[in-house]
C-alpha cells in the first residue's frame, strides 16, 4: 500500500492548467523532495494533496483511501507553511493545541501531545512565549510541532526554511532529517533548494511547468539527470554542457574544434547523432597541464572564485564558458592555457532535439 | 445562503436610493396618497427641473443651479491644494524626517478629532486677521487646514509603504526634495491620490457648515442651497423636490464613488491599513 | 448700490413679504441682495455673527431686537442711524416706543425696527369643533375644557412643533394668559424672584401641563407644519405667534369663517411685543453707508410698513398707518396694541443665555413627564443665574 | 573651504523644512493655538464676543449643572458605544461575506459604500423620511398585514436614539467595511491553510485567529469611528434635531447652540473643552498602543 | 591616497549606538567586503559611505575629500541596492540618466555613457522597457548600470543580489567580478552570503555589533579567523569546534578524553592555558579507520548528508557534534565508529574567555 498516490491528477486556475495528468506514488515513511523553478506548481500540487484545492481532475489516495474530496483536517495529513503561519495572538502552546482542542480531545491527551512534541523539537522553555517573541527558526519548530502534535501519517513542507538565513536553515534541514529518522512517517517536501533537496530525500520530484520530469533517489538525479532541463537545474554551480556531434557512430563527441572519445559513458547506446549536448559538472573536470589525445579539451583561465573549503575556476573552452572545482589552495592566473581532463564515466550525453538522455 | 444574505443586505442599503428616486419622480398628489415605495405611476421631471432651478430661498428662486457651479468653484482649488499640501507633509514626514516633526504630526492626527463647531471661532478671528474672511480663499484655506490631518496621515502611510531604498537611489542620483517628489513619488502614488481625491471630493462637497459661515450668498455652496430648499418650507412639504434637490446635490460625489469605488478599495488597503 | 441683507425669512408668508422690502429697495435704485437663510434665527444667527465678527459683514442683516446685538453694538461693529431716525422722527411715531428703546444703546439708535409680533395666540380650527357640535372655544380655559371630546373625535388638540423655541414660545404665552401683566411684569421687568416661586407662577405651571397632555400626540417639526395641522383639521388648536397668520393666508382660509385667533389666549388681552429689526453692520464704504441709510428710513416708511406686514401677517410699528385691508385677527391685535395692553417681549428683558437655557429648560419639560413643582423651580434658578 | 565643515544642521535639508512650514503652522496655529484658545476662554464670561473676564471654573460647574448637558453625554455615551460596536461588526461581518470570492463583489461593495458619499444632512433627511410612521417603512410594513405593528423611532423618546443609529449605520458601515476588506486581504494566505489543515471551522478561524491578527485595522476603525461619533452633529440635527424633547441631544449640538444660539461663548467653549478631553481619552490610549506599540515592535 | 578613508565613525540612533568609532580605509581599486549577521551595521555604515544617514561623529573621506557633510551626489558615489530600487515609472534608459539630467548633462553626453553601460551590461535591448518587464538578473543590471553611468570612483552595493535565486545569484556574482576588473573602481560590497564575500573580495571586513571583528583577504578569513566569531560565523557547514585545554606547555590539546598534538599548528607560542577552543573546519578533517597517537579523534558517526559533489558526514565525538566533508562516493553507516584525522596546520585555536585566536 502506497503511504500517497496521486493519479492522473489535473488543476486549472480558470484556463490555465497548472498540473497536467500528474502521478505519483509515496512510500510509507518515504521522504519526497519537490524540486522545481518558481511557479512549476509545486507548492499547488502540495496544496491538492492537503485538501486546500480542489482538483480539476484524477484521484488523490492516502493510506488507501481516497481522500480527493475529503476535508483538510480529515487526511491525517499536517502541513509546515513557509511564512510559518503561526497564529500570532496565541502562545506557543495555544498554537500547538488549538486544532486539538477544536477536535475536543481530552485535556490529558492534549497535554501529553503538546509535551511530546515540545521534547521531540526542544521548544520546551518556549511553550509559553508568543510567536513573536520568537527566533525565525524557533517559529519554524513551532510550525513544525503543530504539525506534529497531530500525531499524522503524512507530513507536508512547503518550503519550511526559505525564510531562514543559510545558517539556521543548515541547522534545521538536519533537524528535520533527524526528525524524519525518529517518527519514520512519510514526508512531502516542497523546496528550490537543491542542498536542502539532495540532502532531504529519499526521492526528489524534479517539476516544471507542473510536470514532473524525473523522479528518482538524489544521487541519480544528479549523476544521471534525464534531460537537460533538470541536469541545468540541478548542482552548483552549474553543469558545464558543450553543444556538438557525435560522430564515429557515436564514439566520440565534436565539438568547435574539440574532440572526445566518448569510451566509458554508461549511456547507451549512443550513435552518431548530428546535435548533442554533453554535459560535465565541473567537479568532474580536472585541470592539467598538457593536452591528452581525447579526453581533454584546450581551455583558457578566465577567473578564479576561492570559496573557502575550495575554488571555482572559470574557464573558455571549445567556444563555452565552463567551471571547473578544484581545491581552494590552486590559485590559476587570469590567461592561463590549460587542458581539462574529462572524466567521461561521470558525464551526461543529451539529444539536443528531445533534450532526453541518451 | 451568502448571497441570500448578501441581497437582504443590500436592500438596507438600497432603500434611500430607490425612495429618493422614486419620490423625486412623482407628483405631490401621488406622494400624498401613495406608497413611497412604489415606482411613480406617472413619471414626471417637473421635481428635478423645480430644484435644478427654480426652488426659491428667499427671493432667489434660481434652485440648486447657481450652488452648483459655486460648489465646484469652491472644490477644486480645495481639492487640489488640500491634496498637494498633505502628500507633501506626508511626502516629508516620511523620507526627511527632521527634529520635531512628529511632536507637529501628532498635534495634526489629534486636530482630526477636534469637532469643528470648537475651531469655528478661532477660524473666524485668523482669517479676519489675514483679510480672507469671506473669500473663495479663505473657505479654500479652511478646508485645506482640515483636511490636512486625515489627509496627511493617510500620505504618510502610503510613502512610508513605499520603498525606502528609492528614495535613497534618487538622492544618490542627485535629485533634491521636489524632483523626488515630482519624478519618482508623485508616479508611483496613483492609489493614494484616488483615496485622497474621492474623502476630500466628499467631503468638501457634502461640507455645509464651512460653506456657509465663510461665504457669502454670491458663493454659497449647493449644500446651502440644498439646506435653504430642504427647510423653506412653504405650506406643505415637497418631498418631490427636497429628494430631487438632494439627489442633484449627491450626484457628484455618488458618479466618483460609483466611478471610481474599486480604485478606493485598493488605495484603502494601501493607505490606510498599513500604518 | 447693491446692499446684501441677510434674514431667516424663507416661509411662504415670509418670503413674499421680504419681496415687498426688496421691491420698494429696488424701486429706489438701489439693489437688495437677498441672503436668505434657511432654518430658524438658530441657524442663521451665528453665521451673521460670524460674518459681522469676521470682517464680511452684510449691508443690513435681521435680528430680534433685544439684547442679542448689544454686544456688537459696544463692540463697534454696527452703524449708528440716529440721523436717519431723528430726520423721519421715529421717535414719535414708532409704537409702541419700547421697540425703539430696544434699538437704542447710549442714546444712540442702531436698528430700525420693521414689526411687531406677538406669540400670545391661540389658533383655532372652527371646523373641528363645527363637526363636533360644540362652540368654538373662546378662551384658553375653554378649550382645555373642550379638549378630552377633541381627543375622543381622534383628533389632536394641541398642535405643537418639536423645535425648541415652540415650546418656550407655548409656556411664554400660558404664563402672560394665566398669570397676567402685573405679575408677569413683577417677575420679568422686576425680577422679583419670590413671585417666580409664588403661587400665581405655579398656576402657570399647572397650566402648562395640562397643555403638554393635550400636545402629546402631535410629532411635527416645523411651526408651520403644525399649523398645517389646524388648517387640514387635524388639529383642534395651536399656540403660536401672529406669523401664523400668513399660513392661514397663504392656505385660503378665512380669519372668523375657517378658523379663530385668540389673542393673549384668550384670557388676557395683552400681546408681548418683540418684533424683527434691521441692523446695518458698519461698512468702510461711503457709498454704502449711504444705501444703508436710505434703507433704514425705507423699512419704516409708512407704504413698506403696509405692504411688508400685511403679506408677513404681523403688526406694523406705526399706529399712524391705514391697514383697512387688514383682517380680522390683525384686527384684533391692532387694538389691543392701540390700548397699550402690552409687555416687552422676552428677547428686551433677559439675555439670550437665560432664554437659552430656559428654552432648554421648556423642552425638557414638554417632553418628559416633569412635575410642573420641578420645573418651576428650576425656571426660578434660570432666572435667578441672569440677574 | 565649505568642503567638510559642518553646515548648520538648521538649514541641511531647507527645502524640507520650508515644505513642512504648512503644517507647522497649521499644528502650531490652528489645532494646537486654537485648542489653547478655546480652552483659555472657557475660563472666561464671554458672551456674543471673546472677552478676557475671568470667572474660573463657573462655566463648568454651570455645565455640568445642566441637565441638557448631561443628557447629551449620556446620549454621546449610549449612541458611541452601540455605534461602535455595530459599526465595526457589520462592517466586519459585510468584510467578511464579501471575502468568500463571491461574484458581483464590485457590485455588492459599490452599494455599500455609496451610503459614504453623502453627507450626513441628506443621510438625516432621507431617514427621516423612511422612519415615518406615517408613509415611511413602519407604514409599508403594517399595509403589508402586520397591524399591530408600532415603530416610531423618531418621536418616542426612548429609541429615537436607535433611530439615529440606523442611519449612522446605513451611512459609515460601508466604509468601514472596505478597511475591513483590506485587512482582511492583508491576511496571509497560509494563516486560512494551516486552520483548514487543524480543522478549525470558518467561523472559528474569523473569531480566534483572524480578528486577533487584524488588531491594528480594528484600531484604526476604531479612532476613525470614534472620532465621527465625537463630532456627531450634522445627522442629529438634520435628522431629529436633538428631539424629540432633548431626548436624541449630544454635545457638538450643545456647544454649537450655546456659543451662537445662547450667545454664551464661555459656555459653548467649556463644553468644547469637555469634547476636547473626551476626545484626548479616545486618543490617548490609541497613541500608545499605536506609537508606542510599534517602537517596540 | 586612499579611496575611502573612515575615521572614527560614530553612528547613533537616538539612544542606540549602532556604528562606534570605526575605522576603515579603502585602497584606490580594492573591493572590500562588508559581511556580517543580520543587523550589525552594514547597510548603515555604507549609508554613512553614500551620505544617505548623518554621522554622529567622525569623518568619512573619498578620494582624499572630507565629504562628511557633503550630499550623497556629491560625493562621486553610485549604488546599488538589494531590492534594485529601480524607478518604476521609468524606462530603463529614464532609470540610467535620471541622475544624468539631474546634473544637467548635455543630451549627447548622457546617450554616450547610457549607450556605455548598456553594452558593459548587455542591456541594449532593454532601453525602454519598464522596470516591471524585466527580469530579476536584468533588473539588477539596471541598477548597476545606474551607478555606471555615473562615472563614479566608488560604487557601493547593498546585498545587491540577495533577491535572486541561487542560479541567477552566481552567474551575476562572476559579472560583478568581471566588472570590477574591467572598471577597476573602488567597490563597498555588504552581503552576508559568504560564497560571495570570499569570491568577490580582495579584502573582507567582518562585522558585528558595529564593529569590525576582522578585516583581511578571504583566505585569511577563512583559514586564520582573527577569533571565535569570524570562525564560526565564516564557513558552511560551520567549523567544528572543541572546548578543552591545552597542556604540556601548548604542546597537546586536550578535551573530554581526546588528546591532540598541537604540533604543526601555525600559531604563536601556545602555552597551557586552562581553556580553549579548537576549531576544526569539515574539510580539514579526514574520516580514518584507525586511530593514530594524538592525531586522530574517535567518533560515532550519525548521519550523512550527500549534497551532490560531496556529503557531509555529522559525527558524535567528544561530546561535540561535528561534522566532515567527504567525497560524495564515500557513504557512511549510521552508527559506524570511526576516527577523525586531524591537519592541526589548518586548525584555529582561540582562547576560550578572550574569544581570541591565539
Ligand atoms: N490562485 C491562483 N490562481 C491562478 N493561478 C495560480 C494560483 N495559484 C497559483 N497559480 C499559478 O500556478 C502556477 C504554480 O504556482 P505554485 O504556487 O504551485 O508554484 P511553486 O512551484 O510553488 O512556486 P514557488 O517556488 O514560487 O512557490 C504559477 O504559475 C502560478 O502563477
Ligand atoms: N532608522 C533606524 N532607527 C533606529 N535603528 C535603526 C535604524 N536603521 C537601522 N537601525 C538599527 O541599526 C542596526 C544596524 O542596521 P543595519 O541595517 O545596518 O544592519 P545590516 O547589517 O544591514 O543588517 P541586514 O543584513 O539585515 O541588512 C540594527 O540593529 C537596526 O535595528
Ligand atoms: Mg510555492
Ligand atoms: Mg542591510
Amino acid at each position: 500500500m502506497h503511504s500517497i498516490s496521486v493519479k492522473e491528477l489535473t488543476l486549472n486556475f480558470g484556463a490555465v492548467s497548472v498540473l497536467k495528468d500528474l502521478n505519483l506514488d509515496v512510500a510509507e515513511g518515504e521522504f519526497i523532495v519537490l524540486l522545481g523553478p518558481s511557479g512549476c506548481g509545486k507548492s499547488t500540487l502540495l496544496n491538492c494533496l492537503a485538501g486546500l484545492l480542489d482538483i480539476t481532475d484524477g484521484e488523490i489516495w492516502i493510506k488507501g483511501k481516497n481522500v480527493t474530496w475529503a476535508e483538510p483536517s480529515e487526511r491525517g495529513i499536517g502541513m509546515v507553511f513557509q511564512s510559518y503561519a503561526l497564529y500570532p495572538q496565541m502562545t506557543v502552546r495555544g498554537n500547538l493545541s488549538f486544532g486539538l482542542k477544536n477536535a475536543r480531545m481530552p485535556q490529558a491527551e492534549i497535554d501529553k501531545r503538546v509535551a511530546r512534541a515540545a521534547e521531540i523539537l526542544q521548544i520546551g522553555p518556549l511553550l509559553d512565549r508568543k510567536p513573536g517573541a520568537l527566533s525565525g527558526g524557533q517559529r519554524q519548530r513551532v510550525a513544525i510541532g503543530r504539525a506534529l502534535v497531530r500525531d499524522v501519517d503524512v507530513f507536508l513542507f512547503d518550503e519550511p526554511l526559505s525564510n531562514l538565513d543559510a545558517k539556521l536553515r543548515s541547522e534545521l534541514r538536519v533537524e528535520i532529517k533527524r526528525l524524519h529518522s525518529r517518527l519514520n512517517n512519510t514526508m512531502v517536501y516542497v523546496t528550490h533548494d537543491q542542498i536542502e533537496a539532495l540532502t532531504l530525500a529519499d526521492r526528489i520530484a524534479v517539476m516544471r511547468g507542473g510536470i514532473i520530469q524525473q523522479l528518482d533517489a538524489p544521487q541519480v538525479i544528479y549523476n544521471r539527470p534525464a534531460n537537460l532541463f533538470v541536469a541545468g537545474f540541478i548542482g552548483s554551480p552549474a553543469m558545464n554542457f558543450l553543444h556538438g556531434a557525435t560522430v564515429d557512430g557515436g564514439r566520440r563527441f565534436e565539438a568547435g574544434g574539440i574532440g572526445l572519445s566518448l569510451e566509458g559513458y554508461e549511456g547507451g547506446a549512443v550513435g552518431a547523432r548530428p546535435e548533442v549536448v554533453l554535459g560535465l559538472r565541473p567537479e568532474h573536470l580536472e585541470i592539467v597541464p598538457g593536452a591528452e589525445e581525447g579526453r581533454t579539451i584546450p581551455a583558457v583561465v578566465e577567473l578564479d572564485e576561492p570559496m573557502g573549503a575550495d575554488s571555482l575556476v572559470w574557464l573558455k573552452a571549445g567556444g563555452a564558458q565552463m567551471s571547473v572545482r578544484v581545491p581552494v589552495e590552486r590559485r590559476m592566473a587570469r590567461g592561463a592555457a590549460v587542458h581539462l581532463r574529462v572524466d567521461m564515466t561521470k558525464a551526461s550525453l543529451f539529444d539536443a532535439a528531445t533534450e532526453q538522455r541518451i | 445562503m451568502l448571497y441570500g444574505t448578501l441581497f437582504i443586505v443590500c436592500i438596507y442599503y438600497i432603500l434611500p436610493l430607490w425612495v429618493m428616486v422614486m419620490t423625486s419622480l412623482k407628483g405631490m398628489p401621488e406622494i400624498r396618497v401613495g406608497n413611497i415605495f412604489a415606482p411613480p405611476v406617472e413619471i414626471t421631471f417637473e421635481p428635478w427641473v423645480k430644484a435644478w432651478s427654480e426652488a426659491c430661498t428667499g427671493l432667489n428662486c434660481d434652485g440648486l443651479s447657481r450652488g452648483f457651479w459655486n460648489s465646484v468653484r469652491i472644490l477644486v482649488p480645495s481639492v487640489i491644494l488640500s491634496i498637494a499640501v498633505a502628500s507633501v507633509n506626508g511626502y516629508a514626514l516620511v523620507n526627511w524626517r527632521f527634529k520635531g516633526a512628529d511632536v507637529f504630526f501628532t498635534i495634526l492626527i489629534f486636530g482630526s478629532f477636534i469637532p469643528y463647531q470648537v475651531m469655528l471661532y478661532p477660524i473666524v478671528i485668523l482669517l479676519r486677521e489675514m483679510g480672507i474672511y469671506g473669500t473663495l480663499s479663505g473657505l479654500v484655506l479652511v478646508h485645506t487646514i482640515f483636511g490636512m490631518p486625515i489627509l496627511t496621515l493617510l500620505f504618510r502611510n502610503y510613502f512610508s509603504s513605499l520603498p525606502e531604498e528609492l528614495f535613497k537611489a534618487a538622492r544618490v542620483d542627485g535629485a533634491g526634495f521636489w524632483a523626488i517628489y515630482f519624478r519618482i513619488m508623485l508616479p508611483m502614488s496613483m492609489p493614494i491620490f484616488v483615496v485622497a481625491v474621492i474623502l476630500q471630493v466628499t467631503g468638501i462637497w457634502n461640507d455645509f457648515l464651512f460653506g456657509v459661515v465663510f461665504t457669502k450668498p454670491d458663493i454659497y455652496p449647493m449644500t446651502v442651497q440644498l439646506n435653504n430648499i430642504v427647510n423653506s418650507v412653504q405650506g406643505v412639504k415637497e418631498y418631490n423636490v427636497n429628494m430631487a434637490a438632494t439627489l442633484l446635490t449627491g450626484l457628484v460625489p455618488l458618479t466618483i464613488y460609483f466611478i471610481s469605488g474599486k480604485l478606493f478599495v485598493r488605495g484603502i488597503a494601501a493607505g490606510a491599513v498599513k500604518g | 448700490v447693491d446692499l446684501e441683507v441677510t434674514h431667516w425669512w424663507t416661509s411662504g408668508g415670509e418670503a413674499a413679504a421680504v419681496a415687498e422690502l426688496a421691491k420698494a429697495f429696488d424701486a429706489s435704485g438701489d439693489h437688495w441682495v437677498d441672503g436668505a437663510i434657511a432654518g430658524s434665527g438658530g441657524t442663521a444667527r451665528p453665521i451673521m455673527i460670524s460674518r459681522i465678527t469676521g470682517g464680511d459683514p452684510m449691508g443690513a442683516t435681521q435680528f430680534n431686537h433685544g439684547q442679542q446685538a448689544m454686544e456688537l453694538v459696544e463692540a463697534g461693529l454696527m452703524l449708528d442711524i440716529t440721523d436717519v431716525a431723528e430726520a423721519n422722527n421715529w421717535k414719535s411715531i414708532v409704537n409702541p416706543p419700547s421697540l425703539l428703546d430696544a434699538c437704542t444703546i447710549d442714546g444712540k439708535i442702531y436698528c430700525a425696527p420693521v414689526n411687531i409680533h406677538s406669540p400670545e395666540w391661540l389658533w383655532i380650527s372652527n371646523k373641528v369643533y363645527e363637526d363636533l357640535g360644540i362652540p368654538v372655544p373662546q378662551n384658553w380655559n375653554e378649550f382645555v375644557a373642550s379638549a378630552p371630546q377633541v381627543e375622543a373625535a381622534g383628533k389632536i388638540p394641541l398642535a405643537l412643533g418639536g423645535q425648541p423655541w415652540q415650546s418656550n414660545l407655548a409656556f411664554g404665552a400660558i404664563s402672560v394668559a394665566v398669570a397676567g401683566l402685573d405679575v408677569w411684569k413683577k417677575v420679568n421687568v422686576d425680577k422679583d424672584m419670590d413671585v417666580a416661586a409664588g403661587p400665581e407662577y405655579a398656576a402657570v405651571f399647572k397650566a402648562a401641563a395640562d397643555a403638554r397632555k393635550l400636545a402629546a400626540k402631535s410629532n411635527v417639526q416645523d411651526w408651520n407644519q403644525a399649523t398645517n395641522l389646524v388648517i387640514t383639521d387635524q388639529a383642534a388648536a395651536q399656540i403660536m405667534g401672529d406669523w401664523a397668520q400668513g399660513e392661514f393666508a397663504v392656505a385660503g382660509e378665512v380669519a372668523g369663517k375657517d378658523y379663530t385667533c385668540l389673542p393673549g389666549l384668550g384670557l388676557n388681552a395683552y400681546l408681548s411685543t418683540g418684533g424683527d429689526a434691521f441692523y446695518f453692520p458698519k461698512l468702510d464704504d461711503p457709498e454704502k453707508e449711504a444705501a444703508q441709510k436710505r434703507l433704514a428710513a425705507l423699512l419704516v416708511a409708512p407704504e413698506t410698513q403696509v405692504a411688508f406686514n400685511l403679506k408677513k401677517g404681523s403688526l406694523p410699528i406705526r399706529g399712524d398707518v391705514d391697514l383697512a385691508t387688514a383682517n380680522d385677527c390683525m384686527k384684533k391685535g391692532l387694538e389691543i396694541l392701540a390700548s397699550g395692553n402690552i409687555v416687552p417681549s422676552g428677547d428686551m428683558v433677559w439675555s439670550a443665555d437665560v432664554q437659552k437655557q430656559i428654552e432648554d429648560l421648556m423642552v425638557e419639560f414638554w417632553s418628559s413627564d416633569m412635575p410642573a413643582e420641578d420645573a418651576q423651580a428650576k425656571w426660578v434658578e434660570i432666572l435667578k443665574s441672569g440677574l | 573651504m565649505a568642503d567638510g565643515a559642518r553646515r548648520n544642521p538648521l538649514f541641511r535639508n531647507l527645502t524640507a523644512k520650508l515644505a513642512a512650514v504648512p503644517m507647522v503652522l497649521t499644528a502650531l496655529v490652528v489645532f494646537a493655538g486654537g485648542t489653547v484658545w478655546t480652552v483659555v476662554y472657557s475660563f472666561t464670561s464671554s458672551k456674543l464676543l471673546p472677552k478676557l473676564k475671568w470667572v474660573g471654573l463657573d462655566q463648568y460647574e454651570r455645565l455640568w449643572g445642566a441637565s441638557r448637558w448631561l443628557v447629551a453625554i449620556e446620549n454621546l455615551l449610549i449612541y458611541g458605544v452601540l455605534s461602535l460596536v455595530l459599526t465595526i461588526s457589520i462592517g466586519f461581518m459585510l468584510a467578511v461575506l464579501l471575502d468568500q470570492k463571491i461574484r458581483f463583489e464590485d457590485t455588492f461593495r459599490t452599494i455599500m459604500l455609496y451610503p459614504f458619499a453623502l453627507s450626513f444632512i441628506v443621510t438625516g433627511l432621507v431617514w427621516q423620511w423612511l422612519l415615518n410612521p406615517e408613509f415611511g417603512v413602519p407604514s409599508v410594513i403594517k399595509a403589508m398585514g402586520w397591524e399591530s405593528f408600532e415603530l416610531d423611532l423618531l418621536h418616542d423618546p426612548k429609541i429615537v436614539l436607535y433611530g439615529l443609529l440606523v442611519a449612522g449605520l446605513w451611512q459609515g458601515t460601508g466604509f468601514v467595511m472596505c478597511i475591513m476588506l483590506a485587512g482582511l486581504r492583508g491576511i496571509d494566505e497560509d494563516i486560512w491553510k494551516a486552520c483548514r489543515v487543524d480543522g478549525i471551522p470558518r467561523w472559528k478561524t474569523y473569531l480566534f485567529v483572524i480578528v486577533p491578527m487584524m488588531r491594528p485595522v480594528f484600531i484604526t476603525t476604531l479612532v476613525i469611528v470614534a472620532s465621527g461619533i465625537v463630532k456627531l452633529y450634522d445627522l442629529v440635527v438634520a435628522q431629529t434635531s436633538g428631539g424629540p424633547g432633548n431626548a436624541s441631544q449630544v454635545p457638538a449640538m450643545y456647544v454649537y447652540d450655546y456659543m451662537f444660539q445662547a450667545q454664551n461663548l464661555g459656555q459653548g467653549f467649556a463644553a468644547s473643552s469637555m469634547m476636547l478631553v473626551s476626545v484626548l481619552i479616545v486618543l490617548i490610549p490609541w497613541a500608545y498602543l499605536e506609537f508606542g506599540g510599534r517602537k517596540r515592535g
